[in-house]
């Protein structure tokens, strides 16, 4: 029986949907029953207690959560989100309800022993709530109390070879799309380098030296699986140099309807028969394929790598060989002055074992920001501050026309004085004699 | 309950102590068939939906079934899904940037029966634990964040709305019918967790009430010279109030002013001071915005739009939210061309057409007059379509 | 005998294209001949030294011109441009060399007799050089001195019936294209509209009480021949609401060759035959045109009427009978935060002999920029400042679609507290009851 | 030179006056066979470059030759225009909206006589003092300014930059094998009188030098005030200066100080106050802006956008900007579709390409940096092309 009753609650337990209050239900009435027989190190009713706050939640239409407070665990600036209820005395069970983030494995592939691991610690130590996964990408442990803070990271470290994500001011826990590791599209080991940066800038990750919160995505291609574009601070995006490889046999096979376009993505609607000329060529926004003799063409200097003849007939035109990334700064939410995706800073990057060109970057970026962000400020914001000719300067990189979707329709530019002839300092009284007032 | 320690001992610290060793490294957590062939794929097929293909270079195949997952999900949950892996998979799985779980199996004979336990198996209310789909031209998971689970910032609850709408959504989970994919996501505040601000369609708690002050704590609670600079617009400023005291007293305090009129919600004074909170119950709700995307696949990544202002908070189910959904849905799935992204459509209809075809109501609020891009949303051109009524000038004078 | 030496500027005596210095040149030597027995009020020299000192500025690649001083007729605020040489005593012919704006007629027609009376009075009190015309379309005499401002005033208004234009801080000369007069693609009479508002506002033109200036211009279509949309801060670009009429023999005859496309615009080069699919309805910005058995077909309520297929096939095409204009606001240079076009603020507006709602309309517009603009504001800045929304609450017009290119990707929204239920006064105490801190 | 009156008397300046009585009715001025058409036009035709005929429902016909203009004429010039028209035109002509001028007549026997005789008048160089020319898919005139001749804030010359680039690409005045219209547009300063912010393409006076101050009288000659008021950056404020002053004596003076690194040489400042000079010789030139248009046919209006951010003023003829905007043309000309004007090329090949094509080196002046707009003018995709070099990382590290 639960130990509160949540009638509009209950209205989320129909429907096709995983309804996630039968879930936290059937867990509340786990840890009633307790079958494996856990010493559990918070109040055994935590599940009936946030569903009693969430109950409340949905009665008065507002949040029972108060403020964090700085909870975590030593030495660490991050990792640990704190959470107190604003009515303790009437939801005891997560009177504390702090959110611990565990460095998700990079493309979030597990074995069940391990899972099942952690869902003991965290039966044992915690609510037994997570989220899989937080939208940064961590596994989340959603729900303990402050004094079990620091044994879940001792156990996390010692018994699972694990260490905590990211949060506040700091390195957050970088993510990634599933890469080589199942898909034909990524033009390079995103899961590698992902893993490379994370381990190389642990202390970036757990002690706050930013000027606010600074993030990794990566992506194996421009389709954008892992969203880096919108959501990382430096997102890492595959892509190739040379040409988009070709085979014609399986293009035919595809104009003759033997295979179906999109890897047969659309198939549940009858959307006619394949038309290559109008769902492939006139779809190709540089409009740089043909037909000859039934043979399909790509002009690939004007081919932008936008994926989607690629996506179409995924098995007759494939990435070109001479591949990379491209590296793009300063994603954000629109907190405080409006959304920003990433700008493109570098076209092209090889991404090979030595990581030493990308580091260099990206250590150049926060040698920057760290000097001259203000409190709060991401890079974007940075960026937009201080102007993209900055970045380019602090990173040693030429201004390139990559860098522009279209160049100013403004002509205020910032001259610099050694770039003018003569420089700036002239005598009023010289002009003067030429110039009467 | 009594306490059993880790080994950590609090006086010491530093001793035994472990850090800095970053996540597990994900080579041990691949299935054999996927670590054989990394990095050597040659295709992939949507055998139907939730069921993908991928063929390697060497021949072999894997198969992924994927079902939606609800992401807020209890250790129970997490078992349920470890033993169906064990059962079928030989104790590998995954999961997507989205919040769904990946089951994979190495030969084609092994997906009926993993397909038929995973539909089996079925909550309380009759929902699907393990509903396979989100593949293909179809709507996924929704990312989303905390909402009134557990965050303090919070203008309309995460988990709650999400499952009302992937209710209503449903049929699009389980098939691939759409023009393209739809992604919809799900932020409870402007923070935007869930990053909702390049979303197909996206679903967004917003505030509308300014921050009460906290006059008695504000000086204590908060630093107010941060509270003021926390103000994108400057509506805060530092001030004295004469107050009544819980304990009677009456005393004049240093404490904050706010301009209502110039705030615009965005909640970051309540972020930096717990004394500023904006929650209400009539003042929070949805706005609904649409037409982002994230893939460079034909057209750059855009900007989700905000075109319904507000929806008020109506749990458990938000009906108003849900139904204007399926309008705009329903209007995509009917008018789009295939590979079509709904922003794409919208902008080659027009979003004067989107509205009229929507059938949802145009209001002055959203129209942009948030700094100085905005002029850039404004139209600057005579070209235009007509849509009801606006070709008489008497029907749009107020 | 030219005064001066030139050696610069003669060297743009050849070329093809007319040259401004020989025409100078010329006049400097009329001036010196005085065939017609003038009384020259101004130097007699001032064409040499105009000559001279724009010499000199060729040498030293600077301008001898001095900020103006404030120098008009009585009681106008505007019209004339005052200028001094910064070298007067090498230059006396042009010490003085103000400018004075001649509101032109609509339309730019004249009578030769009304050109040459108007060069006997600038020949006899002014330098005999003029700008036909300036950039916002007045009749620019360039070039008197102060003393004879007043006369040329009351010589211009007794035998002229000819009036100033406009400058400073007011209504600035409007302007138009030839519209009606003849061009068969205009939507309006704007020679008509014109004249009738320059004349309604003559107080306005003439006397400054603006924050700074204000400009009108109108278009007989979207073709925007008079540029207005790009340079007048209220622009009257013509439309219409009904259907594109269809002459389908005329259209057979394009197709078949026998009519040149776009009325020949392109005949200079071989662009090969003429292909309506190719050229016409592929281009149709919105998609909305297609061949039905040989019939061209216009769906005309996707139609964004964009002139594209009536000026390819003006003998076949034409635009609708039900006719009026659509009203944009806020163009200007870029100075001081960057240019804008007009935005569309009226989607449609009969154009009648009344003209009562568009005055309302400008009226509300003017009353709200006298109110709120600041020093030196143009309008569309007020309403980058103030929001779209004000201009909309002014002019008392509802919030339509058409307003906007897109909606706002922020979700920065300026509720009103009548909007949200229950107001904006809450009690912190009470909120505290159920929201312990 | 004897005063003569015009008949005023400034001792009662209101005796007599007439005021307000605006611009003469254009009805006066309209040849009879467009008076009597006015409204009822049915189609056009141009003839051949620069002819045009308008047919009038009523079957009656107007022919128009238009000529070259350049602008700033003497009152001999017009004497020679009117001359023309009284000869052939029965005494009417107009000017269009970009100083050329219009001859027309009713007949079409009438053209030949009318064009013969334009074009042999000739200046004593050997220009054509009425070029025939400027309708259709050409160059028509270049809407320009006063520069040198008039003004007190030009960085270049008007009318001896138009005079370079017409000389230069006169061959397409006189004929129609560009894709488009192509519109040029001259201003002298930032200012834009010639309003070249929406032209095909543009020239554009700027200045590079911050103000120099006059110390000694800006105090006398300008409100301090509004000096510092009037910098958009905010790059001047009031501050006090130790003088020697022209007499030899030394003082403190009120006057302004300028953060040079924070100037973007707007010359607002010196519009309000003629104590803070910008012009020089080395620092002022020339900035081409390309792509912008005006015309909503198929596209929007758009902004032209600098190219080139500046070539040195090299009167008379400023070989080194002639033969930029010859590349562009040329380049133009060469590559892009029917209809297809230069902006929308641009955008459809890619900007990227434009430098390449039109061989034009990119220079980060040309990257957006003012304020907030700038950002969506950088590349938010992964969507771009390749172009010399730039896929070797080497290559563009500085
Ligand atoms: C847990 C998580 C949401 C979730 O349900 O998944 C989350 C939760 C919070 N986010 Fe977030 N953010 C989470 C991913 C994001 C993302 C998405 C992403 O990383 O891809 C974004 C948008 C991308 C970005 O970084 O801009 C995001 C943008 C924000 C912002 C706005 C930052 C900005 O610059 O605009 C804030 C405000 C702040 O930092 O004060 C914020 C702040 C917060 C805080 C810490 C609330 C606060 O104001 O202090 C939330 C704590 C909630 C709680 O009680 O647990 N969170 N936050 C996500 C982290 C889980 C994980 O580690 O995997
Ligand atoms: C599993 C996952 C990656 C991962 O590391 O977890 C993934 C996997 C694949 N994506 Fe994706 N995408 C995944 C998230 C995304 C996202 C991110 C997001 O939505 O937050 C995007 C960007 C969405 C956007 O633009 O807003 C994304 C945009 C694409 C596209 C571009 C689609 C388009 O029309 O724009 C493709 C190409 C396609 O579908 O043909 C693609 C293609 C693929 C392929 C076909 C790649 C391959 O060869 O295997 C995979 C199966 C597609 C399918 O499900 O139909 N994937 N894909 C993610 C599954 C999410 C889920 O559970 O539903
Ligand atoms: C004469 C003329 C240029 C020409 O050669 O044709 C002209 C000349 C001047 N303009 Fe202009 N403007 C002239 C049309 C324009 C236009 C074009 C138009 O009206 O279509 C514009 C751009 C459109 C606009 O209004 O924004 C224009 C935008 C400016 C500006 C910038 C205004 C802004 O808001 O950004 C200024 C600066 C100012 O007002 O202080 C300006 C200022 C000036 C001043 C008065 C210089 C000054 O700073 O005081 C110039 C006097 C020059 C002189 O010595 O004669 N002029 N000015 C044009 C007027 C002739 C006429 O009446 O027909
Ligand atoms: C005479 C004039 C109006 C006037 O009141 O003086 C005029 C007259 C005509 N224009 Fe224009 N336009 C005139 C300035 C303009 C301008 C303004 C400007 O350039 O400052 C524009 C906007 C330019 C822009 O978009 O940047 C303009 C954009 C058009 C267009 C759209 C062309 C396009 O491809 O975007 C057309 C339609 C066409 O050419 O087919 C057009 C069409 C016409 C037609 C065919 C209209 C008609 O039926 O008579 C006229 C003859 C066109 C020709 O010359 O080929 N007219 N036309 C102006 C001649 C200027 C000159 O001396 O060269
Ligand atoms: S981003 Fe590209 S490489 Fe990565 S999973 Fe998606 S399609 Fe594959
Ligand atoms: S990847 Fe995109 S741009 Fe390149 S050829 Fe294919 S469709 Fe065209
Ligand atoms: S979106 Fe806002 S309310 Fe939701 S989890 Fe993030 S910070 Fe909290
Ligand atoms: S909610 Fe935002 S806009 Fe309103 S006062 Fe707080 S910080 Fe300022
Ligand atoms: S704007 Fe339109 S109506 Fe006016 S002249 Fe040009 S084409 Fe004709
Ligand atoms: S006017 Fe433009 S939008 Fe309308 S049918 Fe013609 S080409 Fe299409
Ligand atoms: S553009 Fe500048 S310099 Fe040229 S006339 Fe206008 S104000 Fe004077
Ligand atoms: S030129 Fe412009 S930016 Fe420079 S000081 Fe003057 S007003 Fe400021």
């Amino acid at each position: 029986m639960a130990k509160r009753e949540t009638p509009l609650l209950d209205q989320l337990e129909s429907g096709p949907w995983p309804s996630f209050v039968s879930d936290i239900k059937r867990a509340a009435e786990a840890r009633h029953k307790n079958e494996r027989n856990v010493e559990y190190q918070i109040p055994v009713d935590v599940c009936d207690d946030l569903l009693g706050v969430l109950e409340l939640s949905y009665q008065d239409g507002t949040t029972h959560w108060k403020h964090g407070g700085i909870v975590g665990v030593f030495g660490y600036g991050g990792g640990v989100i704190g959470r107190y209820c604003d009515q303790p005395e009437n939801f005891p069970g997560v009177a504390h309800f702090h959110t611990m983030r565990v460095n998700q494995p990079s493309g979030k592939y597990y074995t069940s022993q391990y899972l099942n691991d952690l869902c003991d610690l965290w039966d044992f130590r915690g609510s037994g709530l997570t989220n899989m996964h937080g939208a940064t990408g961590d596994i989340v442990f959603i729900g303990t109390t402050t004094e079990q803070l620091e044994e879940i990271f001792f156990e996390l470290t010692h018994k699972f070879d694990q260490d905590l994500g990211g949060s506040g001011s700091n390195l957050r826990t970088p993510a990634t799309c599933l890469g080589q590791s199942r898909c034909e599209f990524a033009c390079y080991d995103t899961q590698a380098l992902c893993t490379h940066l994370t381990h190389e800038y642990q202390d970036e990750l757990h002690r706050p030296a930013f000027p606010y919160k600074f993030k990794f995505k990566f992506d194996g291609c421009p389709n954008g699986c892992v969203a880096s574009i919108a959501r990382s601070d430096l997102s890492f995006i595959g892509t190739w140099r040379d040409e988009i490889r070709i085979d014609q046999e399986a293009v035919a096979a595809y104009v003759g309807g033997e295979i179906q376009p999109n890897a047969g993505a659309f198939a549940g609607r009858d959307w006619g028969p394949f038309d290559i000329q109008k769902e492939v060529i006139d779809l190709c926004p540089s409009q740089c394929m043909s037909l000859e003799d039934g043979k399909l063409v790509i002009d690939n200097k004007e081919c932008t790598r936008c994926m989607h003849c690629i996506n179409v007939m995924p098995r007759a035109l494939k990435i070109g060989n001479d591949r990379g990334c491209s590296m793009l700064c300063g994603a954000k939410s629109p907190i405080l002055d409006g959304a920003q995706m990433g700008s493109l800073l570098v076209p092209f990057i090889k991404v090979e074992d030595n990581y030493d060109e990308i580091q260099e970057i990206i250590e150049n970026i926060w040698d920057w920001w760290m000097e001259e962000g203000k409190n709060r400020e991401r890079l974007g914001e940075l960026i937009k501050r201080q102007g993209f000719q900055k970045l380019l300067e602090v990173t040693n990189i030429k201004a390139v026309p990559q860098h522009i979707q279209e160049p100013r329709s403004n002509p205020y530019i910032l001259w610099r004085e050694e770039e003018v002839e003569g420089g700036w300092d002239r005598d009023i009284n010289e002009f003067r004699k030429h110039h009467a007032r | 309950m009594a306490f059993i320690s880790s080994g950590y001992n609090p006086d010491k610290p530093m001793e035994n102590r472990i850090t800095d060793i970053g996540p597990r490294d994900f080579n041990e957590f691949l299935p054999p068939v996927i670590k054989k062939n990394f990095g050597k794929w040659a295709y992939h097929e949507i055998l139907e939906p939730g069921v993908l293909m991928h063929k390697a270079e060497s021949g072999d195949e894997v198969y992924t079934v994927r079902c939606g997952g609800c992401r807020l999900m209890s250790t129970e949950h997490i078992r349920e899904i470890t033993e169906i892996a064990d059962k079928h998979c030989d104790g590998y799985l995954r999961f997507t940037t989205r919040n769904n779980i990946e089951f994979m199996v190495d030969s084609k004979d092994k997906i009926e029966p993993l397909k038929e336990d995973l539909l089996s198996r079925k909550g309380p209310g009759g929902d699907y634990k393990f509903p396979i789909g989100g593949t293909g031209a179809c709507i996924t998971n929704i990312v989303h964040t905390q909402g009134w689970i557990h965050c303090h910032t919070p203008a309309t609850d995460a988990s709650g709305t999400v499952k009302a709408t992937m209710d209503e959504l449903f049929e699009e989970f389980t098939n691939m019918r759409l023009p393209a994919i739809l992604r919809i996501s799900m932020a409870c505040c402007l923070n935007m967790c869930g990053a909702v601000h390049c979303s197909d369609l996206a679903i967004l708690g917003i505030h509308r009430k300014p921050p009460m002050i906290d006059h008695e704590y504000i000086d204590n609670l908060c630093e107010i010279p941060l509270a003021v600079a926390s103000c994108p617009v400057a509506a805060i400023r530092p001030s004295k109030a004469e107050i009544v005291a819980e304990s009677g007293e009456k005393k004049t305090v240093k404490t904050v002013a706010i301009k209502n009129e110039r705030c615009m919600f965005c909640g970051n004074c309540y972020t930096m001071c717990p004394s500023l909170p904006l929650a209400d119950q009539e003042g929070d709700g949805i706005a609904l915005m649409v037409g982002g995307k994230i893939s460079n696949r034909i057209s750059a990544p855009k900007f989700s739009k905000v075109v319904v202002a507000f929806i008020p908070n109506e749990p458990p189910r938000w009906p108003t939210m849900t139904k204007t959904i399926r309008k705009i849905v329903d209007a995509y799935a009917k008018n789009a061309n295939k590979y079509e992204r709904l922003g794409d459509w919208a902008e080659r209809i027009g979003w004067e057409k989107f509205f009229e075809v929507c059938d949802i109501p145009f209001t002055e609020h959203v129209i942009d007059d948030f700094r100085d891009p905005a002029y850039y949303t404004w139209r600057q051109s005579t070209n235009f379509k007509w849509t009801h009524g606006v070709e008489d000038f008497a029907n749009i004078k107020k």
